[in-house]
């Protein structure tokens, strides 16, 4: 157990000479993309090899979070704790694990598989959330802590009171990351402001939007980060209690969560008393079952009490009826992620990066017609050519960029003419997309846009709870009307009957996945309407 | 939990001054003033689900459409419950109410005396905007007094919170999700089979359209006691 | 209902003791139960409601609500595969339309012989994999129609 | 006296109990003969459908590969459609084969049901073909008036041809409605 700052540091400085004893890392990323690919059985084998050439002293194999660059995985970098020097491997294969050991023995890089970190997808990132996912361990808490981990919860427990944080936390600017973009601090300081005898801290796993995940990569690569945020959120709001609602699908999420909340506990960073104030933090991990309407608040909430998780008109909101009728607060993982660099670094220092409306960085997930797939952490404000170009390599040669697909299937689809718009909520919003939680679907010309709108409203229909009708029935009957239109079938009226109702299932369905589930459409009519013409039959 | 102190509220409803007890609803406080605003998923006495959106009204200041029956009332706001917006929603709402299942009212049990039915009347909706889907459900005539027809169901839920809030037996339940969403007995037990269910027959009786009726009536024969469920909640706070 | 005998029950009993017997253990107890069960058979679920004092009625809603629950048995062989965006937009619907022809069943579907299920996920969130299937827990990135195949063939045979 | 109005009325799949319901009118027809002349009709001996027609009401809904036919050609011959009753409106008692699909219901009719067919064929040679769904008027061709009822009563028919005639709005909630 530890009780004082001072203790903090001893861990973390046994720890970093524990670290420094081997002059030489290899770090095998074990997130979810690479796993898959067989990083575990590569750490296994990169262990044995190491051994078996006697440079075990010298150089430590460890698996370490998500660094990002999923479409080269496996991805194996070799960092020098000495002179700080690291060169990063890129698609490495069972087959290459003795090669690669022997490279570190004799020195000499394995050039075949060397990944360039000079081109624009590293060095146009910015890495707030994301700065230790590649570097600790996320199994071990002491690694955590050895980087500088939980500082920002000692500090604050000994030095601030609860107004100073949420005055820090306002002062950031930060918005929620889950796609809404509400500033944090306000939210946090309306449920402060409630007189109440319990109040919890909830935190948002439940990533559904095909086509995201980097709050996976957060949970899995530093888990004690988000453990941290909620901490802090719940000193800030007087909770005692709070849950994470993971994806049942993200098993080594709710893996890596359960087991550092399990450290947490033991050390006595979370439970009675932390850091011998009078603040007391509980934290538990709840399962989702694979509903993407839980990501919506009120469904989520009454998802963590046990039922079907079908949401409720708003308001009253979660701040003064929440969690089992208690003021809650409700912020998505990356929200959370962001709470201790602000705190350790102050609201001017994250003010910094990003822009005025929108400061700080966002975690985006680069997928489909694009090279580099993958993970990256850039400043908001961001040019949208410089993140599909700069940073994601541009779509397969020989085919153009037709357009960028944001915010799931509450977004909208963004032309490519479009490429000079300044990524943050607000920009998005304008052009009738929206940030989401950071999924960025880029397509190229063989994509038909009605399919796309399609897809998106073919998923939101499966996913409707069936409470309201216009999303129950809504959905279903647009799905229909598209399909006319891609088997051109479709007639005129057909084609104001589908903006009808894209109308009153936008303003009359009960909660946000209704009430957004027309974007796609609606943003393919505005900048592709002549594909929608093509599905109109002749007669 | 937080505690709110009852007081009076001000505010307009279609620029009428009205005023109702601060934790009440838009609908409640138009009640009280004799403004009628169409409901189909709303029961006086069960608790409010806001499910079906005909109660949707318009706040001035707000883009955003509120059901009444859950919409709390702010002291101030100015309610419009009457405009042409409202009337295309509350139109295209109930057109995919009828196109959701198979609504065939000639040969229904409740011709005549069902609130889907009068809702067309009200909102003057003689066809549906949007396409009929086709979805069969069976027909669980297992019990012997009553009938179950999921194609004449809208999902309203009354039956459930009637079953749960009033006769405490929670023998109804949805099952499944979105389209297929279905109310069930127990584990989609037949009716006559559900260990839970007390035959009481309330949920017959709230049950706003053919879906749920009794045994042995025929087209246009069945009426339901719409009032019971006020008048026996009355009662029962009458005894305490 | 008497207690049930099979020990593995005692599992399911656990997570509800760890969490209070609570109504809100629900969901976690049927988490529990599939992953010791294969899936959620009505038995299961009764004793669930028995236990935790919940209406059946209610339980089989949670249950039949999430689609990550089972209520059938699942088959020898699974391939789950993911339908989400990224996979989408580069062909997974035609791999399933493949894998639906070859073995005669739909998504969602177990082989007659009870050798095979074939499932859909909405996002395994791999998405630089994609398309992706995931063959008996293994998940295969970057596939081909005949890729897809072939993984099955292998994992049949 | 201004110039007739040209109506035709058409019986596709329904019970004729629309047109029954026009009959009912008694007396009032002698009124509305004033206004108008009745030019194709199951009342009047015209085989094929005439051109130039002011106002079709049509009762049913559309079930075979005929019925489509039929209500594309009074489409392109009749200035306004009037949907009469609930078959023409929803697709009423009709549609609901549409549950089962239509090869069942041939099935049931001519296999199960049937006392006689040793050759286990269905009518195809005569009879218009089925289609795979039965569909309201206004899921083909727009529709210009809906006055549902099954039968629209005689009173609604009467109010609404009035208001036609006269040129003036009617509500028609409030003289008839589904299963009326």
């Amino acid at each position: 157990m530890i009780t004082t700052l001072e203790e903090l540091e001893e861990i973390a400085n046994k720890k970093q000479c524990e670290n420094n004893e081997c002059r030489e890392e290899l770090r095998v990323c074990i997130g979810s993309s690479c796993l898959s690919l067989g990083a575990k059985e590569i750490e296994k084998d990169l262990k044995k090899s190491v051994k078996d050439r006697g440079i075990e002293h010298r150089c430590r194999v460890k698996g370490v979070g998500c660094n990002g660059l999923c479409a080269a995985g496996v991805l194996v970098s070799h960092y020098d704790n000495e002179s700080g020097e690291e060169v990063l491997y890129e698609k490495i294969t069972e087959e290459d694990t003795d090669k690669l050991a022997k490279a570190v023995e004799s020195q000499k890089p394995l050039e075949e598989h060397r990944s360039d970190m000079s081109r624009g997808f590293f060095a146009k990132q910015k890495k707030i959330v994301l700065e230790n996912a590649g570097y600790i361990d996320p199994d071990d808490i002491e690694d955590y802590i050895a980087h500088g981990g939980y500082r920002a919860l000692f500090t604050t427990l000994n030095d601030a009171t609860p107004m100073e944080v949420i005055s820090q936390i306002k002062q950031s600017g930060l918005r929620g990351r889950g796609g809404g973009g509400y500033p944090t601090g306000l939210k946090w300081e309306t449920v402060a402001k409630v007189d109440a005898e319990k109040k919890y801290i909830v935190c948002n796993g439940d990533e559904g939007d095909p086509g995201a995940f980097m709050d996976r990569a957060i949970m899995e690569a530093d888990p004690h980060r988000v453990i941290e945020g909620m901490a802090l959120a719940g000193y800030a709001c007087g909770a005692a209690k709070g849950y994470i609602y993971v994806r049942a699908e993200y098993p080594t999420a709710v893996e890596k969560l359960n087991k550092a909340i399990k450290q947490a506990n033991r050390l006595g960073i979370l439970g009675n008393k932390i850091a011998d104030s009078g603040f007391d933090f509980e934290l538990e991990v709840r399962l989702g079952g694979g509903a993407f309407v839980c990501g919506e608040a009120t469904a989520l909430v009454t998802s963590i009490e046990g039922n079907r998780g079908n949401p409720r008109q708003k308001p009253p909101h979660l701040s003064d009826h929440g969690l089992w009728g208690e003021p809650t607060v409700l912020n998505n993982v990356e929200t959370f992620a962001n709470i201790v660099p602000i705190l350790n670094n102050g609201a001017q220092w994250y003010r910094g990066f990003g822009t005025e409306k929108s400061p700080g960085t966002k975690v985006f997930a680069l997928t489909g017609h694009i090279e580099n797939t993958g993970l990256v952490e850039v400043p908001m404000g961001m040019k949208l050519s410089e993140l599909i170009y700069d940073i994601g390599g541009g779509v397969s040669e020989g085919r153009n960029l037709k357009a960028i697909q944001t915010g799931g299937p509450s977004g909208g689809c963004i032309p490519a003419d479009m490429l000079d718009l300044e990524v943050d909520y607000d920009s998005l919003k304008k052009v009738g997309s929206m940030m989401g939680s950071g999924g960025v679907i880029v397509t190229d010309d063989s994509s038909n846009m009605v399919e796309v709108a399609r897809f998106f409203m073919e998923f939101c229909k499966s996913e409707s709870c069936g409470k309201c009708v216009p999303c129950r029935v809504g959905t279903t009957e647009m799905t229909d009307i598209l399909d006319k239109f891609i088997n051109k079938e479709a007639t005129k009226e057909d084609f104001e009957l589908l903006k009808e109702m894209c109308e009153v299932v936008k303003e009359s369905s009960l909660c946000g996945l209704g009430q957004t589930a027309p974007n796609p459409v609606l943003s393919t009519i505005k900048y592709f309407e002549e594909e929608y013409i093509k599905g109109i039959k002749d007669d | 939990m937080i505690k709110q102190k009852v007081r009076v509220k001000t505010f307009q409803i279609n620029g009428i001054d009205v005023t109702g007890r601060s934790d009440s609803t838009i609908l409640e406080v138009a009640k009280e003033h004799d403004i009628h605003i169409p409901t189909l998923c709303y029961l006086e006495g069960l608790s409010c689900v806001g499910a079906c959106r005909i109660c949707l009204v318009e706040i001035k200041g707000s883009n955003k459409l509120i059901p009444a029956c859950t919409g709390k009332i702010k002291e101030g706001m100015e309610v419009f419950t009457d405009t042409d917006r409202l009337h295309k929603h509350r139109k295209m709402i109930l057109s995919m109410i009828f196109a959701e299942r198979t609504h065939t009212c000639s040969v229904c049990v409740s011709n005549g005396h069902c609130e889907l039915q009068d809702m067309s009347v009200e909102l003057g909706m003689e066809h549906s905007q949007v396409p009929y889907l086709t979805n069969r459900f069976d027909i669980d005539a297992s019990h012997e007094r009553f009938v179950n027809d999921p194609n004449r169901c809208i999902l309203c839920t009354r039956c459930v919170r009637v079953c749960d809030e009033v006769e405490g037996a929670h023998a109804w339940d949805l099952v499944d999700r979105g389209l297929d969403t279905r109310v069930i007995h127990d584990m989609d037990d037949p009716w006559v089979e559900s260990e839970s269910c007390t035959s009481c027959g309330k949920c017959v009786q709230v049950c706003p359209t053919g879906a749920l009726s009794e045994k042995g009536v025929s087209a246009t024969e069945m009426v339901k006691k719409k009032s019971l469920i006020v008048n026996l909640l009355e009662m029962r706070n009458r005894e305490r | 209902m008497s207690a049930p005998t099979d020990a593995r029950y005692k599992m399911v009993e656990r997570t509800m003791k760890k969490l209070g017997y609570k109504r809100s253990a629900l969901i976690e107890s049927l988490h529990t139960a599939q992953e010791t069960f294969g899936y959620l058979d009505k038995p299961a679920l009764k004793f669930i409601a028995k236990r935790l004092r919940l209406p059946l009625a209610k339980v089989y809603g949670v249950a039949t609500f999430y689609h990550y629950f089972r209520l059938k048995p699942k088959g020898e062989h699974n391939v789950v595969v993911c339908m989400g965006t990224a996979c989408y937009i580069k062909g997974a619907k035609e791999i399933l339309h493949r894998l639906e022809k070859r073995y005669g069943i739909g998504a969602g579907e177990t082989t007659e012989d009870g050798k095979l299920s074939l499932l859909t996920a909405r996002c395994v969130g791999s998405c630089s994999l994609a398309p992706i299937a995931i063959c008996d827990n293994k998940p295969k990135g970057k596939l081909t129609v005949e890729d897809a195949v072939e993984n099955i063939e292998k994992a049949l045979s | 006296m201004a110039q007739k109005i040209k109506v035709a009325t058409i019986w596709l799949d329904g019970c004729s109990g629309c047109h029954m319901s026009f009959l009912d009118m008694d007396e009032r027809l002698v009124e509305l003969s004033e206004y108008m002349d009745v030019l194709y009709s199951p009342y009047v001996d015209q085989k094929e459908f005439p051109e130039g027609v002011d106002l079709t009401i049509v009762e049913g809904a559309l079930s075979s590969d005929h019925d489509v036919e039929m209500i594309k050609t009074i489409r392109q011959n009749s200035k306004k459609i009037l949907a009469l009753g609930d078959c023409a409106i929803t697709g009423n008692v009709s549609t609901m084969k549409n549950l089962y699909g239509t090869r069942a219901i041939m099935e049931t009719g001519y296999g199960q049901n049937a006392d006689h067919n040793e050759s286990g064929e269905y009518p195809h040679l005569v009879v218009p073909k089925l289609l795979d769904r039965v569909h309201p008027l206004h899921e083909i061709v727009p529709v210009d008036y809906f006055v549902p009822g099954c039968p629209t009563p005689a009173d609604a028919i009467y109010t609404v041809l009035k208001a036609l005639i006269e040129g003036k709005e009617v509500n028609i909630s409030q003289l008839t409605r589904f299963g009326k």
